[in-house]
């Protein structure tokens, strides 16, 4: 038995089961967040022990692929419940679980009002986050992928800062109406497939064997990439991040950076370049000057913010433009970059938005002017804070390093002066990073005697864990560069670089 | 033996109805009004009666029976219809100030 | 007998017309008397003696009664008088006599188109009558009966609501 | 033997990690005896490494490959260590001079809370240097590269309370983060070109000759950006003078001894890589010698002690630049060596004085030290007298000469031939050297002779004492391995570079030359400062072009006009997303449109409901006519439609 559809499944039980004690314990709001709370905590632990069954354990299926999972779910439209794992899903796996355990541990233990409600409505985006990185049905991904969504539009409108609404209903109509557009590309391609074979299926590897014309290729390619691209975000409909990730809760906001964002490089790379390979690589210029735009001017941009999370925000557009021009140069060395910067800004801005939300929750502001230098108070925190930034500037011996040059090594095969200019990307992050560090980390003593207290060791020892991992991502990536290239459909797979964009 | 023509009464009974409807048109006083009201009544059993004699069928006496029942009726309620409103502070028996009618 | 048809027909529509013109309601009604006694009259003159009788015993006798009453009861005095002239302006009524006079005009020019003839009025006596009222019209004297019921019941309830609101 | 090379780079690392694990639990004492003594240890290593080196043959390099870092398709990377003469240097060096660093900080910063972070930071620091030197792959030397850079941002800001150390910080780290940009671009030419990083690798393609003439140069070039930018030559000279905002011992490990020769080390590392493009040769050199006369020139109205030193490292490093430029790379890392012996030294002794003047830094307020702390002016004047360069006695005279007398005979092919462009530049090492030579010593005349201005109190520990002694006597005698063969025919050090070294076309004349210009500039500086009556007190501080001298010339100013402000403007400008803005426009131009079309909408059928409800309304009150209630129009209409109906009958 595939322990694939648990995988997917107990983040959304656990979270029906953490909602209902909470509901049912009426003793008092403190012991019922604990037990929600440590419901979830369960609940993770458990899905962890599941992964190490999965990687781990004996593969029974056979193949290119590590697992397979498949029962029919609306056979009269050809839809199952259908879930396959290649080494780029266990990785991007591990990171959700990695990610998820210190946002239980150090931030949603600060939720108190509902706090069942919001543990379920955290599991259940886990749930689509782990579903979208296994579904092999284009239907059941539409599916995970929109119940991502949903959960994270309530827990910013509902936990979120002074200006969650706006916020909320924005990222919902970004993501949402993209998601549309890749809904009219799924059904494109099945349609296709279906006057041509008389087959109505949505199944991933049949579907790679659809023959299009250049033009509907390109057509529903687009419809991919535009909903993977806002989801990303590319540059020009980024404009749902920054107020998203400013005015989500903090949990929220490491899963939206640390995790949904990578939802869009997963999706880039699994059905943009394996589905439609001609097309992506016939596309790849545009998708390349496009990330370009976004690492520039995601960076530029963070120069010039005030408040703390706005400016790791916009440095997440900038580091994600990176995972673009990766998966885009067509190249596997720019794939396993853009995979090694997506699990990298995972960690480091994952981290980077706890610190934040940590600092939020303790000063109740987010305007680095007023933070003040927090060095002598907390250095522990500040400490952190220091590590983070310092990897997410690009510090060589940090995974972001590591993803950042084998992408920039990648596009210099394609065109150097491109390249060339992305580098200037990495001046930029210097400057947000370290005006960041001296604005509040290491930067002159301003708040009076704060209350409240630096991170615990425990809490120290769980950033520690992230620290750890980002530095053996910056030294010793090999065996996850190995591990995480995605498995090649039997077709076609992004293999030798073409030698376009001359 | 019979003196006039049966023209001549229908004639008469036209001329009756037409004061009769006359008197129900120019009066506000609700007592004129049901007098008037019995002159057309009077106008009809008269036509009645004509027929009746015309035709030599008894049918059209009792068709003026109808009638004097009738009108016998109508006075009886409107008059105490005009009592009740007098006693109500309507003295004035006006017609037109009652719109209850209206729709 | 031509000339007592003819007087009795003039007296009818003269009497008539005295009736809806007063200005005191006891005139009204003693002209509405005269009027009913002349259409008795013709009724007699028509053959109808039984008709006739009923004329002056009922509509004459019981029903003007109940006008001279309720008149009474009314105590309508000088300013009713000058009320009623007032409403009797030419303005008032000359629309609707406009509009009679045309109803008038229009059942004289019908009754023109009528062919002439000469009746013979043979007189139906109370019997027939009385055979033909409790023949085959006996569903209408109950009918009548009914009606005469109700209007009493009518009549009473509204006058029993005047009683309690004193 | 290899297995001292990961130990090397771990002992400091190990003492860095558990320095700040344990900040604020350990005592200060502590903190400095866990740091000296890791890098003490690595100290250790690297003479176990050196004497095994020695001894072994020399044709072997001593190599190590930790793992693999990263291999795909078309490219590898490994985490390897390798150690050849060069890099041996460099860890001698490094870890010597940074344990006498180590010694001496132990008591300079011992009242500081933030020693942990002090001395975290340092061992950090020495762990990412011997990163640096001892890779074997280029990528990996960028570890170390920019890892010193960031330890170098921290220790700069070490005192963060005042908001201009942390500027003069980021200053540096920006500066050098420009570079290594650069850097990494040419990192990415080479990687493209030969598929990895190797440095034997690259080496070995470029024998072949696989790797084209304009990608080289192209490469070279981005390297050698990346080397100014760490070594603050021209143009990116300004942010080492305020980096000496840092604590001293900093000053003197990271901005003096080690970090910024680590673009020497790079150039020197590739120097056959540099070799075959004539272009970049030639520009090293010229930037060199200009930086030698601008730093040297800046140095000579500076005020302030540090600042004095720290141009003066500058100016140094323009010799190994303009060594480098010429070809003679063995010159420059001889160089690099006793310059990283008696600047450090000066360093040191300029903290220890700075310490016991109560912070006072500017030389103008000091005077007559001699008196009250002799040791220290003993040592300073070792390392002055080194940085001059007197002749036979220090080891900066055999270094510097070894450079001087090469320029002579270097040639420069793209040179245009009517420009003896080699002559050319050695006069301008010649007047460097004489200008060095005027302003240390105007230093040392004004610091330590003449009426005594400011009170000295306390006395230098003798912790401290020990580190400067050292450093002293290598400063004094770390050259004579390494001779003119005028003099003796001693060349150690060349040999243990195992690349021979063409002294034989140097002239007497020049190596007499060499040793009599510092002299000259000794006894100028005594005329003008050194007398009881100087000649001048001060160099008027008055004139345009002292001014601008003293501001390093305006490059300050010039790129704060031309870069900073600009951008902060621009960053300004659109501090808001404009394309935020843009979508948000649209959105709400949207609204606005779809407003519209509601209100006209809304409008045409409010006008046309209006108007029927007014029909309607009419219509309405026209029947309402007939319903007025009133029984008598009842009747009436009753009878105008009987007379209708009448008429209607009659007619037809």
């Amino acid at each position: 038995m595939s322990p694939l559809p648990a995988l997917v499944l107990l983040p959304l039980l656990g979270g029906a089961v953490a909602w209902l004690a909470d509901r049912s314990s009426t003793t008092g709001t403190s012991s019922a967040r604990k037990i929600s709370w440590r419901i979830t905590l369960m609940v993770l632990t458990l899905e962890t022990v599941l992964l190490l069954i999965t990687t781990f354990g004996q593969h029974s299926y056979q193949g290119p692929w590590l697992d397979h999972f498949s029962i029919p779910w609306i056979p009269i439209m050809g839809i199952s419940f259908q879930l396959d794992m290649d080494g780029l899903s266990l990785s991007l796996l591990w990171l959700t679980l990695i990610l998820s355990f210190p946002c239980v541990l150090l931030a949603t233990r600060k939720i108190d009002t509902n706090a069942g409600a919001f543990h379920f409505l955290f599991l259940a985006a886990l749930t689509g986050i782990t579903g979208t990185f296994l579904a092999t049905d284009l239907f059941l991904f539409f599916f995970l992928w929109e119940l991502m969504l949903v959960p994270m539009f309530v827990l910013i409108s509902a936990w979120g800062h002074e200006d969650r609404h706006r916020a909320a209903i924005r990222f919902f109509l970004f993501t949402q109406g993209s998601g549309l557009l890749m809904l009219l590309s799924i059904l494109g391609l099945v349609i296709t497939h279906y006057r041509q074979t008389d087959v109505l299926t949505f199944d991933y590897f049949t579907l790679a064997h659809t023959h299009l014309s250049s033009f509907l290729s390109m057509v529903l390619m687009l419809g991919f990439f535009i909903a993977f691209a806002v989801k990303l975000p590319v540059v020009p409909v980024h404009v749902w991040l920054p107020a998203a990730h400013t005015q989500a809760p903090t949990a929220a906001s490491v899963l939206l950076a640390g995790l949904m964002l990578k939802t869009g490089g997963y999706g880039m790379i699994r059905f943009n370049l394996m589905l439609f390979p001609e097309t992506a690589l016939r596309f790849a210029p545009v998708a390349m000057g496009l990330g370009v735009a976004g690492i520039l001017y995601g960076a530029w941009l963070s120069c010039a913010q005030n408040d703390v999370k706005r400016l790791i925000a916009y440095s997440s557009i900038s580091h994600m433009g990176f995972v673009m021009l990766g998966i885009f140069t067509g190249s596997n060395t720019g794939l396993q970059g853009a995979i090694v910067q997506m699990l990298a800004h995972g960690l480091s801005t994952g981290a980077l938005f706890l610190i934040a939300g940590s600092i939020q929750d303790r000063l109740h502001t987010r305007d680095m002017a007023q933070i003040g230098g927090l060095w002598a108070s907390w250095p522990r925190l500040s400490s952190a804070g220091l590590f983070f930034a310092v990897a997410s500037l690009g510090m060589p011996g940090f995974g972001n390093f590591t993803g950042e040059f084998l992408v920039l090594l990648a596009t210099w095969h394609v065109n150097s002066i491109v390249a060339a200019l992305t580098t200037a990307g990495l001046v930029l992050a210097a400057i947000y990073s370290l005006r960041m560090v001296n604005r509040i980390f290491l930067a002159p003593t301003r708040t009076p005697p704060l209350h409240a207290t630096d991170f615990s060791i425990g809490q120290m020892s769980v950033l520690g864990v992230l620290m750890v991992l980002l530095v053996l991502l910056g030294v010793h990536p090999q065996p996850v560069m190995t591990l995480s290239l995605p498995s090649s459909l039997s077709t076609a797979a992004p293999s030798s670089g073409g030698d376009y964009g001359q | 033996m019979p003196p006039t023509t049966f023209n001549a009464v229908l004639l008469l009974s036209s001329f009756l109805f037409t004061i009769g409807l006359t008197g129900v048109l120019i009066r506000r006083n609700l007592l004129f009004m049901l007098m008037a009201l019995d002159i057309m009544l009077n106008a009809a059993a008269l036509l009645f009666v004509a027929a009746g004699a015309h035709w030599h069928d008894a049918t059209g006496q009792v068709m003026f029976l109808m009638i004097l029942a009738l009108a016998a009726a109508e006075t009886a309620v409107g008059l105490a219809i005009i009592l009740a409103l007098h006693a109500r502070g309507r003295p004035s028996l006006d017609a037109d100030t009652g719109n209850l009618l209206r729709g | 007998m031509n000339t007592l048809a003819l007087l009795s027909g003039s007296l009818t529509l003269l009497g008539a017309i005295m009736v809806i013109t007063r200005r005191v309601a006891v005139h009204a009604v003693l002209y509405l008397v005269v009027t009913l006694l002349a259409l008795a009259t013709v009724f007699a003159l028509l053959g109808a003696p039984f008709a006739a009788v009923l004329e002056v015993i009922i509509y004459a006798g019981a029903i003007m009664v109940l006008f001279v009453f309720v008149i009474m009861m009314l105590n309508l005095g000088q300013p009713d008088r000058e009320r009623e002239k007032e409403w009797l302006r030419p303005r008032i009524w000359g629309g609707p006599a406009l509009l009679s006079t045309i109803l008038c005009a229009e059942l004289i020019y019908s009754l023109s188109t009528l062919p002439q003839q000469t009746d013979s009025f043979s007189p139906l006596s109370a019997r027939d009558v009385g055979l033909s009222l409790f023949g085959p019209y006996v569903l209408m004297v109950e009918l009548v009966s009914f009606l005469l019921l109700a209007g009493l019941v009518t009549a009473f309830h509204i006058g029993r609501h005047r009683m309690e609101n004193r | 033997m290899s297995y001292l090379l990961p130990l090397l780079v771990f002992l400091p690392l190990a003492s860095a990690l558990f320095l700040f694990t344990t900040a604020g639990k350990i005592s200060a004492q502590t903190v400095g005896f866990v740091a000296a003594s890791a890098i003490g240890l690595s100290a250790l290593c690297s003479i176990v490494l050196a004497g095994a080196f020695l001894t072994s043959a020399p044709s072997t390099p001593l190599q190590i490959t930790l793992w693999e870092w990263m291999h795909t398709q078309e490219f590898s990377a490994d985490i390897a260590f390798a150690l050849d003469p060069i890099s041996l240097l460099m860890i001698l060096v490094v870890t010597i001079v940074g344990f006498l660093i180590h010694l001496y900080a132990i008591r300079y910063m011992e009242e500081e809370p933030g020693i942990a972070r002090f001395f975290g930071c340092m061992t950090l620091f020495v762990s990412a240097m011997l990163v640096l030197v001892l890779s074997s792959d280029l990528l990996c030397l960028f570890i170390g590269w920019e890892g010193v850079g960031i330890c170098s941002y921290l220790l700069i800001g070490f005192w963060y309370e005042n908001p201009r150390n942390t500027a003069a910080a980021r200053k540096a780290f920006y500066m050098t983060r420009i570079g290594d940009a650069a850097m990494l671009c040419g990192l990415l030419i080479l990687a493209t070109s030969t598929g990895s990083l190797q440095t034997h690798t690259v080496l070995t393609a470029l024998g072949a000759g696989t790797i084209a003439p304009q990608t080289l140069t192209a490469a070279a070039l981005f390297l050698l950006v990346g080397g100014l930018a760490k070594s603050a030559q021209i143009p990116f000279q300004t942010w080492l003078p305020d980096a000496m905002a840092g604590p001293t011992p900093t000053s003197a490990l990271i901005h003096a001894a080690t970090m910024v020769t680590a673009g020497i080390y790079l150039i020197a590392r590739l120097h056959l890589l540099f070799a075959a493009v004539p272009l970049v040769m030639m520009l090293t050199a010229i930037i060199g010698a200009l930086t030698i006369l601008m730093a040297a020139c800046t140095a000579l109205v500076q005020t302030d002690l540090k600042r004095i030193l720290a141009w003066s490292t500058i100016s140094q490093l323009g010799y190994m630049f303009l060594a480098l430029g010429t070809g003679i790379w063995q010159a420059a890392v001889f160089h690099l060596m006793t310059h990283a012996f008696f600047k450090a030294l000066l360093f040191l002794t300029a903290g220890a004085i700075i310490a016991r003047l109560h912070h006072e830094q500017d030389i103008f307020r000091m005077g007559g030290l001699y008196r009250s702390m002799p040791g220290l002016t003993a040592a300073f004047l070792a390392g002055a007298a080194a940085l001059a360069g007197l002749p036979l006695v220090t080891s900066g005279f055999y270094s510097k000469e070894m450079i001087l007398s090469s320029i002579w005979s270097a040639h420069f092919p793209l040179a245009p031939l009517f420009l003896p462009l080699a002559h050319i530049l050695w006069g301008m090492a010649l007047a460097g050297a004489f200008l060095t030579a005027l302003y240390i010593s105007r230093c040392v005349f004004i610091v330590f002779f003449g009426p005594s201005r400011t009170a000295a109190s306390g006395s230098t520990p003798r912790l401290m004492a020990i580190p400067l002694a050292c450093l002293s006597f290598l400063s004094l005698f770390g050259g004579v391995i390494e001779m003119p063969d005028t003099l003796a025919p001693i060349h150690l050090f060349t040999r243990f570079l195992s690349s021979p070294f063409p002294h034989a076309e140097e002239p007497v004349w020049l190596v007499l030359t060499g040793g009599s210009v510092p002299i000259a500039g000794i006894v100028i500086a005594w005329i003008l400062w050194g007398r009881a009556t100087p000649v001048m007190q001060e160099i008027p501080g008055q004139s345009t072009i002292i001014r601008m001298a003293k501001e390093g010339w305006g490059a300050d100013a010039l790129y704060d006009f031309l870069f900073v402000q600009p951008f902060r403007f621009l960053v300004w400008l659109t501090r808001h997303d404009i394309l935020d803005y843009l979508i948000l426009g649209i959105g709400r131009m949207t609204r606005a449109i779809s407003t519209f079309f509601e209100t006209a909408r809304t409008r045409s059928l409010t006008l046309f409901s209006g108007k029927t409800i007014l029909f309607l309304h009419e219509g309405d009150a026209l029947l309402a006519r007939f319903q007025n209630g009133r029984v008598r129009w009842y009747a009436a209409w009753i009878v105008a439609g009987l007379c209708a109906a009448l008429v209607s009958g009659v007619v037809s």
